[in-house]
């Protein structure tokens, strides 16, 4: 069940080197408070998986900036040309992942899967050092999980369990983020008491969530 | 008309009512301002909804609303929204009629290249390996060659989005078909001739014993 | 997007041999209507794939009752005596498939996955013909999709593009069986106007949904 | 006190305040009924929701709530109703923190058996198998013989649920854990003594040298 905690006592928990989800579609569903922290603090030599690196000015792209991140496993960075300055200087190390099968790799990681088998792929740079395995005549890709040390997600409404709801497009990587970090940070727009969310609509199940933290 | 316009016109008449399609940025995007009359179509954005379209007024302005390219827009009516992975899962799953994207190279097998230019920075993928791969029709929108190299080639010379997937190619002089495996000359552009055609086009093609004249 | 039908004109769609998916954990969330109708029918040698093969007198069950079953897909007969009687007379095949590999599996059918990799029934009967593959260590199953021609889903609310809700548990198996048969069946609590339901709360968007099923 | 209430009351013992479990039909769920004071847990149920009780009024009757067993159910404040899969993520993913289950057979390998016994009508797998995989802590509570026959054997006979993965084993006589691959009896109950287990049990075990009285 979660715990409310300070944002200090969020930063106290991450180290250098430690790998971080950022939740977040071009930095919609990114919580920026816990982005800006982490930028303060300044720990270094972070793998960052992520949609993409949003901006030089938001989202995840703020970390790369700062040069916090020393690999990004990511399926766009275009929108921040910083990341690619650093990328050809070899100053960060990307590993482009098609964004259907990054989402789900970060699924299988959360939920106990090997891996899974995709059609995306199959004949290009992204099969190097992958299993094609072939099902009733159609080859797939071996796509295997991925997991972080910690996740940073910024959801809509959370209930002190740790429910969660997101609003419109911030939903995004967030749901399966939530999932497959050891530590999950959320951080919501607003903290509501136990009961206060319809038991059906409710998008993220507190059993996923370690931390709500708080302004 | 300019060449931009002309290829969206000509990919406008691609679509029937009530399609399910995700397009690129640029001409694909272009295209929806050329919709026959009576025809409408559901656009999906791979960030995680589908039946968007641009904002109306200043009420609709909502920082969590932005399509696939970072532009605010509105959810009409009947739309939806869903977290990335069911998102993919639509368009994995077959569940997207048409994609229309850009190329930098398409080949006679049906290859496609637009995510990678050797030497240069690599924007990334998105969402473009996924849709090529699971869209039911992949229809390539570009111009015919860029700065006079051709792009409709025998065999890509950049790394490949995905093998074998490209459907239909609509440019401003001509459109192809995919037929068999085999490339189709299908319609020519007023004035073009497929001599013409055959001096820009690298790949080996057929000429529809029917060919047509674009008409936009 | 979802067209209106009559349960005749649904049923007239239906043949001997199909595959049928029937969502529902013990009928709760069985389109019971879709059910009876097809007993009616009385089509012959289908191949059932649902959770169970719930009651003799209710959900999935009937269908077996009334020996209209080749071969069932589930993952527990217990609670129908007439599925054990027929199996152990070799009057019906089972097959049968841990719970969690069974629903996982019409997602990857469903969404144009070649298959998974999942713990679960590795160094038991259920690995007999399937590959083991180790990731990191750890030994997996690979586990294929699985489609149907037809599947029979209850939603609570159904918006007239298809867009769905279901209510409390009767939504299990039937958010994925939504999304893996050639033709999906809807037969709803209620029907309601396009713009009735929240964008954000939909649980199967209509572009899975073939026919929203009438009365 | 029968046997299924010694064993249901020593399980009981192993909750945690706060702990996602999912529980077996029988003994299993019994063992809520002991709970220690200031020990809440909260209930998982395969079909789809957690936080589950039974119900405690006519008003709660609403054949939409069922548990895994088919009872109707209340799903108390801070539960949550899922999809399948996402009831089979919860499992599969490690987030249950116990699980309780029956079982026909145990051996010194952690190997579990429960789905089937060769010649009779299997009632299915449902999410057993699962559970067992997936559950922080493998936890069988069950009577320590089957009409006299032993159950807690070298090696399971019939075919096995999972491998390796019983955690704990408690029965009406004595406690096992499994520590480093090896059976170690952990308590007896009043009056039972280390012989009259070793007559009882084909699985090789070592007995914990700070073995203690079974206390309910």
């Amino acid at each position: 069940m979660a715990k409310i905690i300070s944002i200090k006592e969020a930063m106290g928990m991450i180290q250098d080197g430690m790998s971080i989800m950022i939740a977040g579609f071009l930095a919609v569903g990114t919580p920026e408070k816990l982005v800006d922290a982490l930028v303060e603090k300044n720990t270094k030599n972070h793998t960052l998986i992520a949609i993409s690196t949003a901006y030089p000015n938001k989202g995840s792209g703020k970390l790369v900036v700062n040069k916090q991140i020393k690999k990004a496993i990511v399926s766009h960075i275009g929108t921040n040309p910083e990341a690619g300055r650093q990328y050809i200087n070899d100053e960060m190390e990307i590993e482009f992942v098609p964004q259907g099968t990054l989402v789900e790799r970060i699924r299988c990681g959360g939920f106990g899967m090997g891996g899974f088998l995709t059609p995306t792929g199959v004949g290009t740079e992204i099969e190097e050092g992958k299993q094609r395995i072939s099902i009733d005549g159609k080859d797939y890709l071996l796509e295997k999980p991925l997991r972080a040390d910690v996740s940073f997600i910024r959801a809509h409404k959370a209930d002190k369990n740790g429910n969660l709801t997101y609003r419109k497009a911030a939903r995004n990587s967030n749901v399966v983020m939530a999932t497959a970090a050891d530590i999950t940070f959320v951080v919501a727009d607003e903290i509501v008491e136990v009961g206060c969310l319809d038991q059906d609509e409710i998008m993220t199940p507190g059993i996923f969530v370690d931390y709500l933290v708080q302004g | 008309m300019n060449n931009r316009e002309i290829i969206a016109r000509r990919v406008a008449q691609e679509f029937e009512d009530g399609d399910f399609v995700n397009l690129g940025i640029g001409i694909p995007t272009l295209s929806t301002a050329y919709l026959p009359e009576g025809v409408n179509v559901v656009l999906h954005s791979e960030n995680g909804h589908y039946n968007f379209g641009p904002l109306t007024c200043e009420e609709d302005k909502d920082p969590d609303s932005i399509n696939a390219s970072g532009e605010l827009c509105v959810v009409r009516n009947g739309g939806v929204f869903f977290d990335s992975t069911v998102s993919f899962d639509i368009i994995r799953g077959g569940f997207i009629d048409k994609t229309v994207l850009g190329a930098l190279q398409v080949d006679q097998e049906g290859n496609l290249a637009n995510w990678k230019i050797p030497g240069r920075v690599v924007p990334g993928i998105g969402g473009g390996m996924d849709l090529v791969v699971g869209a039911k029709k992949v229809i390539i929108a570009m111009e015919y060659t860029a700065k006079g190299e051709k792009k409709i080639l025998k065999k890509c010379t950049i790394p490949m989005t995905a093998t074998g997937e490209v459907d239909m190619i609509i440019t401003e002089k001509a459109v192809f078909e995919r037929e068999n495996g085999v490339l189709v000359l299908k319609e020519t552009y007023p004035g073009v001739t497929v001599e013409e055609i055959r001096e820009l086009t690298e790949a080996g093609f057929t000429v529809d014993e029917n060919l047509k004249t674009m008409s936009i």
